[in-house]
């Protein structure tokens, strides 16, 4: 009953955000839509026992990423005001791509005769747990993420330093 | 932890530590004071590591064992299940190692911050000082870290820790094109070798394992015996010891990779009709790494450029230490070799030997002449260890580490003092201007060419090391019964297994006795006639058991290594009497020459340092260490079926007495033949050798020489004039075949239109109706339309579109296969209808 | 009301539908940035519900983790690449950014 | 005209007079009504059960009510006795008819006990409502004397009562956790699923647990039936932490303004309540909600109106992860300090959002320097309080202030500020970031007054502005519990915890509470640090914005990076268990721990000396003069 209400509640706001998302012109309130669908995705991470993972989430993705979106929507647009709008037939398109896509995964998934109830997992993943894992069955792509960061720092540090050319 | 392993970890750290400060705060410590950081650094760890090395010696046998057995190992990270362990590989090798990569490094240290005082050491107006000091900081902890290493992955880290130094170092002065060249040409070349390593470090893990060194060892004599199906009774002291030691979970673990490890001696590899084994790959591999950061053969081009770089990183790194590490490698790797892979290191090293000091004997620039001789001496040594010296070829390492450092100094010392001249064509006379450079430098040359008086106890450096390898390579080439003797467990009717024996002959015959007369094996052949305690050395139950199961070792091999040992004395003659003897050739050179004591302390103590490692401490040592390393006898006769005819031969053990008996008046005066022709030679300057190379066939051999016997005009050939011509010859094909056709079929489409045209044109020309044309031009506009509407999703650059199509076919794909069934039963169904509809109408 | 695998697959389907249109239909190229991280999210949501219900191990939480920070990096980088494009072309319309087109 | 009375217009005494009488009338006849019912209520439920009269009283007594109410209404409105309230009356009798309706599906339906809906109705709200409103007649009718008494007792009534509550609510908590432990630990308390819609544990079970609830005392059973329910506990929890994240900065601001007038040689608000201004924080909140409430016209209002609660949100929901003592959480989350980062971290949106959506240059240049700076600092912040966290081994706020082994329970000196060095460098480094992460001086660049004219609340005013800044002081609150909580040993007071009294009773767990570890202590260290904070924004002058990231990039980021690796190699170290490192610890542990004490009391001294002697240090200040001096 509870885990419903949540359900419903997080996963309603992380849909509503999203379509949000699509609707909305104005980049802005698109970041804004965006931080909502990351928190309602924050929220099911919740309610699926990963503590950590929403923390992470809220963390990187909503503390990090939206911030670093943010700020670049503010140094790439002249005005606050300059909206990009699609043309009707893209719209057309789109949508029709995107129904297209949730009716078939949606029909897929309805399909598979997947058994409700049958939750395995009862408990919290525990930091401990998670980093155990990442130090030992996920070692080397931990260790090829941190040179991946490292890279991500130069490269980024590079391709947008002051001088113009 | 011990208190040796703490000594050596914290060894380790200081240097690490004294480059973390010259990184970061380098430009603010300043032009001599950071010399000085990097100097004391790796002095407390020289002082550390001599602590280790005295404490060491005065431990008797049994305490050593202890330490080795018990050093502690971490486990680092788990990868999946396999740990990665860390640790401090303590035993003889190690800490005479460590013992002698600080002190050499200590006084370069001191060495070159004289040097870097004469040089400029600024680039765009920024100081580099405290860079080169970082770098050498940097690299004396990676290189202990590869001295003390335990385990391979980190062996293989600092591997690449100690190449990055030398890549940093060789272009140093990276303003200069031929610096950065060099430094270039080494890092890639020594990527080579590092690929081979990578791949024998997968074998290994991938069947055996383990990272860890001795684990390894063991699981793969573990496997050799399950594969050779003998009792288990035969593997090596050193893995039972190991297998009581480590515990119930090691050691189930050990069995059970054991197992797995069978791969690498039943599966057979084969290549051009050479069959081998898959162990036998694993330790060429393992080797691959040894070739390139020894430089040698096919990988040799690299030294020579290298010498680029400052002088005292030449003597340091580029003669030293970094280069020896390959030997140091094979040591480690020593009981993953099979004796295949033993005969290929022998191969590669009598190459080298042989190719690097022919081509010595005509080069003009001193550093050059070292350089060659360095590659020519790192054959020996990978040479020795692929005929079964390890002792011997680890004590030449040693003290060619403090002969050719010295030498290497004093050549520093002459082209900082000749104002960075060196060509030793312009030099001579220079003996009255740097005199202590001058006899440090002739202590040197004594040292490579061997010299030592042959019946009395007396030499210097490769008088015991060279002749010791060249010793163990007579006997495997001469006294070598092939197939005479079987293993024990080969042989049905050997008496039970003489495990006493194998026992008795790990501790006593092979370390013992020469190490406790504290001199060189040589030495104490030579030298126990007198003194009356040879017996027990060399009687017949003294074989060395490693040597038990080798196959012969060509005649030839040993020949060309007995001739290159006359060389030897030859060119390091000529270079010495070149550079300082004789009438100074160029007088701005020779006025301005002189010697500072900065630079000339060190090669005193480094001249000293020659002396003392020819005879004491290192050698036993290292033959002490030696049986641990090497004993692992079983691996032998599973390398590939054709090898097991000779895989028996064992029993009969080496008689080093009968082989010194016969090397000592053949090899004895090399030193002083070579002199002698040098000096005939060059006494006068360079007249008698420009007449010389007047003559037909010398001329012709001086000019291969002198193209170092176009190894880089062959690797320029085939590699980079390959890969350019394999590119152009594409893109001729291209050209060629694809533009051809559609130019061919677009002339004859042309033709055919014109042809048509001109046809159907008659009548319309005539008639002016345009019918045709009006055809044609709207079929072309049209098909125009049609081809820009297609081409502007495909290459208009538009992302969104591309997310489009991407998406819209995955949602087709996704509909397809979800509906699929349904649509063609639908299809098939309907069809099924009409055609029954059409077949009900008549 | 029992809440099972089905109704986190259906919304993480939705979410990335979503994502898609976000991505075909923002000319701004933060937008299409905005896109992908929808879809990443969606990715995940499916993968912290697979690793709930079906192995019950932290396979799918890992995962998850990992895209996290694939996310971040790749929005550094495209942001970095976003501020060089907007100071080339003075714009950040995607379809203006065409001018390596064959 | 004529009819438009505006407020600020003066009125003759004549009717203040009048107004004064009407509204003692109504507080006085509303308040009697209801302690009649609380009192009937009482003689009701006190001689025991009786389900009928509760039905009545909550089912067809409001219906009733709500339908008689508008036909009396109506039908005097018909007499002519009164002009209006006939849309009224329709709206209070549909609320009680509604009101009759609900209490029947709660009853019927959800199978409720009906004798706690009779509690609530018949003697809590009435009790609740009464005592409001006769304290409001009494206020009414005697307001001349407590405008007398209350200036002079306002510190004793301040202090005394925050040191009251600071006591006694630690003791009820004690107490109601005792019940509940008891509750949740008795062989009734079921493991299945306890919904607030049923399966709770009857009213006779809840008496069975207890002693006290026996016969006599039955009916408090009553009332302390629904905190078996965790929504009814999370509920009150909810109202303590939102209640407490509203004096936060009603007293903050307060007491940053007297700071900085002491700082600057003024006195700072001395007026409003009389002792030493202590209500201007009130009648500011009372003047901003009056405020006019202004939207740019130019900019995006939806984002506009919704930034203030962007900001406002986060603040609070780090609260719910944030303890304020062993037992004092409302979520002990494993990953609680991770989960208070990222509130920390989307707080800032808001911000930037705000500035963005003000549609003015000054603001979005706030924003933008809010979003860079936030950026920045977020790294070596969370780099810093890495060290704490990788000392303690976990994530969990709890367990690194209560942890056997590396809990900091055992005395300053085992505070995580003072085990070694390069924690102690860690808590300074984390201060600093910290400042920066709240935007306080002297890195308070996004809201400069005097550059960017308050940077993105240029345009905001009223209830709005006033969420901003209550998000502010929350998340400063917030950042100054986390330092006390990693580095300060959190709720731990000074002394040792095994020098607490013994006594297991009631009262001896409180006083324990209160002398050794408790919320107290951790207020306590909070406010040192928010001292501390305003401390230093009225010392420092603002830097510049290249400075502040001169200052996170080569600075700060090099050292965590430095620390972070140093404190790995300490602990790495510690673990070895060699002797002499063991030494070193000890000596390194106690040289800082008398290093801080020595800051302490020097830092003390100071203050103290400079209020004793304020007249002299102000100068020639007419000091006497003012009011409340």
């Amino acid at each position: 009953m509870f885990e419903a209400v949540m359900f419903y509640l997080f996963g309603g706001v992380a849909l509503v955000s999203a379509i949000g998302c699509v609707a909305s012109s104005n980049i802005v309130r698109v970041a804004c839509w965006l931080l909502g669908a990351l928190g309602g995705v924050a929220g099911l991470y919740f309610l699926n026992f990963a503590n950590l993972l929403g923390a992470i989430q809220l963390i990187v993705y909503a503390g990090g990423t939206l911030l670093l979106i943010i700020f670049g929507i503010m140094l790439t647009s002249k005005s606050p005001w300059i909206t990009y709008n699609p043309k009707r037939w893209e719209v057309v398109t789109a949508v029709c791509v995107g129904a297209a896509l949730f009716a078939g995964t949606a029909i897929a998934t309805l399909s598979a005769g997947l058994k409700p109830g049958e939750a395995p997992m009862t408990a919290n993943a525990t930091v401990k747990q998670i980093g155990t894992e990442l130090l030992t069955s996920y070692l080397v792509p931990f260790e090829a993420a941190s040179v991946l960061l490292l890279a991500v720092l130069i490269g980024a540090a590079y391709l947008a330093r002051a001088e113009k050319r | 932890m011990s208190t040796f392993e703490q000594y050596l970890a914290i060894g380790v750290v200081i240097p690490l530590i004294s480059f973390v400060m010259l990184a970061f705060f380098g430009h603010r410590i300043g032009k001599p004071a950071a010399g000085w950081v990097a100097t004391v650094a790796i002095m407390l760890s020289c002082v550390l590591s001599g602590m280790v090395f005295f404490r060491w010696m005065g431990l008797p046998e049994s305490e050593r064992t202890e330490l080795t057995a018990g050093a502690a190992r971490y486990t680092w990270a788990y990868l999946g299940t396999l740990p990665i362990t860390v640790g401090v590989k303590l035993d003889s090798l190690t800490v005479a190692m460590y013992f002698m990569v600080t002190f050499v490094a200590g006084f370069i240290h001191v060495f070159s911050i004289g040097y870097m005082a004469g040089h400029s050491d600024e680039v765009d107006g920024v100081s580099k000082y405290h860079r080169f000091f970082a770098y050498l900081s940097l690299f004396c902890f990676s290189m202990l870290g590869l001295v003390i290493s335990s385990s391979l992955l980190f062996m293989f880290i600092f591997w690449e820790l100690v190449g990055l130094c030398s890549y940093l170092l060789i272009g140093f002065y990276f303003d200069r094109k031929y610096a950065s060249n060099a430094a270039m040409k080494a890092f890639i070349t020594n990527r080579v070798g590092d690929f081979g390593f990578l791949c024998g470090l997968m074998l290994v893990v991938l069947y055996l394992g383990t990272f860890d060194l001795d684990q390894a060892a063991v699981t793969f004599e573990l496997a050799s015996v399950n594969a050779s199906e003998a009792p288990m009774a035969h593997t090596s002291a050193f893995a039972q010891d190991w297998m009581a030691r480590a515990g119930p979970e090691a050691a189930s673990t050990a069995s059970a990779n054991a197992t797995r490890a069978m791969a690498l001696f039943t599966m057979p590899v084969g290549f051009l009709g050479f069959g081998f084994t898959l162990a036998t790959l694993m330790g060429i591999g393992l080797f691959c790494g040894a070739i390139g950061k020894s430089a040698q053969v096919p990988l040799q081009v690299w030294l020579p450029d290298a010498m680029a770089g400052p002088t005292p990183v030449s003597a340091l790194i580029h003669a030293a230490t970094m280069v020896a590490a390959g030997v140091y490698l094979v040591a480690r790797i020593y009981r993953l070799l099979t004796p295949s892979a033993q005969m290929f290191i022998a191969v590669i090293g009598c190459a080298t030997l042989t190719i690097a000091a022919l081509i010595a004997i005509v080069q003009t620039d001193i550093k050059k002449v070292l350089a060659y001789s360095t590659l020519s001496q790192l054959g020996y040594m990978i040479f020795g260890m692929g005929v079964g010296a390890w002792t011997a070829a680890l004590f030449h390492l040693i003290t060619h580490a403090f002969f050719k450092a010295l030498m290497f100094l004093g050549s520093g010392q002459v082209i900082e003092g000749c104002h960075h001249e060196q060509d030793i064509r312009k030099m001579g006379g220079l003996r009255s201007k740097m005199p202590v450079t001058c006899w440090t430098f002739f202590i040197g040359v004594l040292a490579i060419a061997g010299f030592g008086l042959p019946g009395a106890h007396l030499g210097v450096g490769g008088y015991f090391s060279k002749d010791e390898i060249l010793a163990v390579a007579y006997d495997r080439s001469h006294h070598w019964d092939v197939g005479e003797h079987m293993p024990e467990w080969m042989d049905p009717h050997a008496p039970a297994v003489p495990h006493e024996r194998r026992e008795g002959m790990r501790l006593e015959p092979h370390g013992a006795a020469p190490i406790r007369a504290g001199h060189g094996l040589v030495a104490g052949a030579s030298a126990s006639a007198e003194e009356g305690h040879g017996e027990d050395v060399h009687s017949a139950s003294a074989r060395l058991p490693i040597l038990q199961n080798m196959p012969p070792l060509p005649r030839g091999m040993f020949w060309l290594a007995l001739i290159i040992a006359y060389v030897t004395p030859f060119y390091m003659m000529r270079c010495w009497w070149l550079t300082f003897m004789g009438k100074p050739r160029d007088h701005h050179v020779h006025e301005h020459a002189h010697e500072t004591p900065m630079m000339y302390v060190p090669l005193i103590v480094l001249a000293i340092g020659t002396f003392v490692s020819s005879y004491l401490w290192f050698r036993p040592l290292l033959a002490h260490v030696a049986p641990a390393a090497t004993d692992a006898a079983m691996v032998v006769g599973l390398d590939g079926a054709a090898e097991a005819g000779h895989a028996a031969a064992a029993g009969e053990f080496i008689n080093l007495h009968a082989a010194h008996e016969f090397l000592n008046p053949r090899v004895g005066w090399s030193w002083l033949a070579g002199f002698l022709v040098a000096w005939l030679i060059y006494r006068s300057g360079l007249a008698t050798a420009q007449k010389l190379v007047k003559l037909p066939f010398v001329g012709t051999a001086h000019h291969v020489l002198e193209n170092k016997l176009y190894f880089d005009h062959v690797y320029d050939f085939v590699l980079v004039r390959g890969c350019v011509g394999l590119a152009k010859l594409c893109r001729y094909v291209f050209d060629a075949l694809v533009d051809g056709i559609v130019n061919v079929s677009a002339a004859l489409t042309a033709r055919f239109a014109s042809w048509t045209g001109r046809q159907l044109d008659m009548p319309i020309q005539r008639g002016d109706l345009g019918l045709v044309d009006a055809v044609v031009n709207g079929v072309a506009e049209g098909m125009f339309r049609l081809g820009d509407g297609v081409r502007r999703p495909q290459s208009a650059g538009r992302i969104r579109v591309y997310v489009m199509v991407a998406a819209g076919s995955a949602a087709i794909v996704l509909l397809a296969v979800l509906f699929g069934p349904q649509i063609v039963d639908g299809i098939s169904a309907w069809m099924k209808t009409t055609a029954e509809a059409k077949a009900s109408v008549p | 009301m029992t809440i099972g695998l089905t109704h986190y697959l259906i919304l993480s389907a939705a979410m990335f539908a979503c994502g898609v249109m976000c991505m075909m239909l923002k000319r701004n190229a933060v937008g299409v940035l905005v896109g992908i991280e929808l879809l990443l999210n969606a990715a995940n949501v499916n993968f912290v519900a697979f690793a709930r219900y079906r192995t019950g191990a932290m396979d799918g939480q890992i995962a998850a983790v990992f895209v996290i920070l694939l996310a971040a990096a790749e929005a550094a980088i495209a942001i970095a690449i976003f501020m060089n494009f907007y100071n080339n072309a003075a714009t950040i319309d995607v379809d203006r950014g065409a001018t390596l087109r064959g | 005209m004529t009819h438009a009375t505006l407020p600020w217009v003066e009125r003759s005494p004549d009717f203040w007079s009048r107004i004064r009488l009407q509204a003692q009338a109504l507080l006085l006849c509303g308040g009697g009504a209801m302690l009649v019912v609380a009192v009937f209520g009482i003689a009701l439920l006190i001689q025991g059960r009786d389900d009928g009269v509760v039905f009545w009283f909550s089912v067809p007594a409001p219906i009733a009510f709500g339908a008689l109410l508008p036909l009396a209404v109506g039908a005097l409105i018909a007499g002519g006795l009164i002009r209006r309230g006939w849309l009224l009356s329709l709206i209070v009798g549909g609320h009680f008819i509604a009101a009759g309706i609900v209490n029947y599906l709660i009853l019927e339906w959800l199978k409720f006990d009906a004798y706690v809906l009779g509690i609530l109705l018949l003697l809590v709200f009435p009790a609740l409502g009464c005592a409001t409103l006769l304290t409001g007649f009494l206020a009414v009718t005697f307001y001349r004397v407590f405008a007398l008494i209350l200036p002079r007792a306002a510190p004793i009534l301040f202090f005394g009562g925050v040191a009251a509550l600071l006591i006694v609510v630690p003791w009820l908590h004690a107490l109601l956790f005792e019940f509940i432990k008891g509750l949740m630990q008795s062989e009734l308390g079921r493991n299945e699923a306890v919904t607030f819609f049923g399966g709770g544990l009857t009213i006779a079970e809840l008496s069975s647990i207890s002693p006290i609830l026996a016969d006599r005392w039955r009916f408090l059973a009553y009332l302390l039936w629904p905190l078996q329910f965790d929504v009814v506990r999370d509920i009150v929890c909810l109202g303590g932490v939102l209640g407490f994240i509203n004096v936060i900065p009603l007293f903050t601001i307060w007491w940053e303004r007297k700071v900085s007038g002491r700082i600057q040689s003024r006195l700072g608000p001395m007026r409003v309540g009389g002792w030493h201004g202590w209500a201007q924080s009130f009648a500011d909140g009372i003047k901003l909600i009056f405020k006019e409430d202004f939207v740019p016209p130019q900019g995006d209002k939806a984002l506009f109106r919704l930034a203030p609660y962007l900001t406002f949100v986060p603040a609070v929901c780090a609260f719910i992860a944030l303890p304020f003592a062993t037992l004092w959480a409302f979520r002990a989350l494993d990953v609680a300090l991770v989960f208070i980062l990222a509130m920390l971290g989307i707080e800032v949106v808001g911000v930037i959002i705000a500035g963005w959506a003000s549609n003015n240059k000054w603001s979005v240049y706030g924003s933008m320097r809010e979003a860079c700076q936030m950026v920045s600092y977020e790294i070596p912040m969370g780099m810093a309080l890495l060290i704490p966290v990788m000392t303690a081994g976990t994530l969990s706020l709890t367990t690194i202030v209560d942890d056997a082994h590396f809990g900091q329970t055992g005395g300053f000196w085992t505070w995580m500020v003072f085990r070694n060095p390069f924690c102690f460098a860690a808590a300074l480094v984390y201060f600093v970031a910290s400042l920066a992460s709240c935007k306080r001086a002297p890195f308070d660049l996004p809201e400069s007054e005097s550059e960017l004219v308050a940077g993105f609340l240029t345009e905001y005013s009223g209830f709005r502005w006033c969420l901003f800044f209550f998000a502010e002081y929350a998340a400063m609150y917030v950042v100054c519990g986390l330092c006390t909580i990693l580095f300060f040993g959190g709720w731990s007071s000074p002394l040792p915890a095994a020098w607490a009294l013994t006594s297991d009773s009631l009262f001896g767990r409180a006083a324990n509470g209160v002398l050794f570890s408790g919320p107290l202590w951790f207020v306590l260290k909070s406010g040192l640090l928010l001292y501390v904070q305003i401390w230093v924004r009225w010392t420092l002058p603002r830097i510049r914005i290249d400075q502040v990231l001169y200052a996170c990039i080569q600075v700060m980021l090099p050292l965590t990076m430095v620390l972070l690796l140093g404190n790995t190699f300490w602990i790495l170290l510690e673990q070895q268990g060699w002797g002499w490192f063991t030494a070193l610890t000890g000596i390194v542990n106690w040289a800082l721990a008398a290093f801080g004490v020595i800051v302490f009391v020097v830092c003390l001294y100071w203050i103290i000396h400079g209020y004793v002697n304020n007249r002299r240090l102000v100068g020639t200040l007419a000091i006497e003069h003012l009011p409340g001096a």
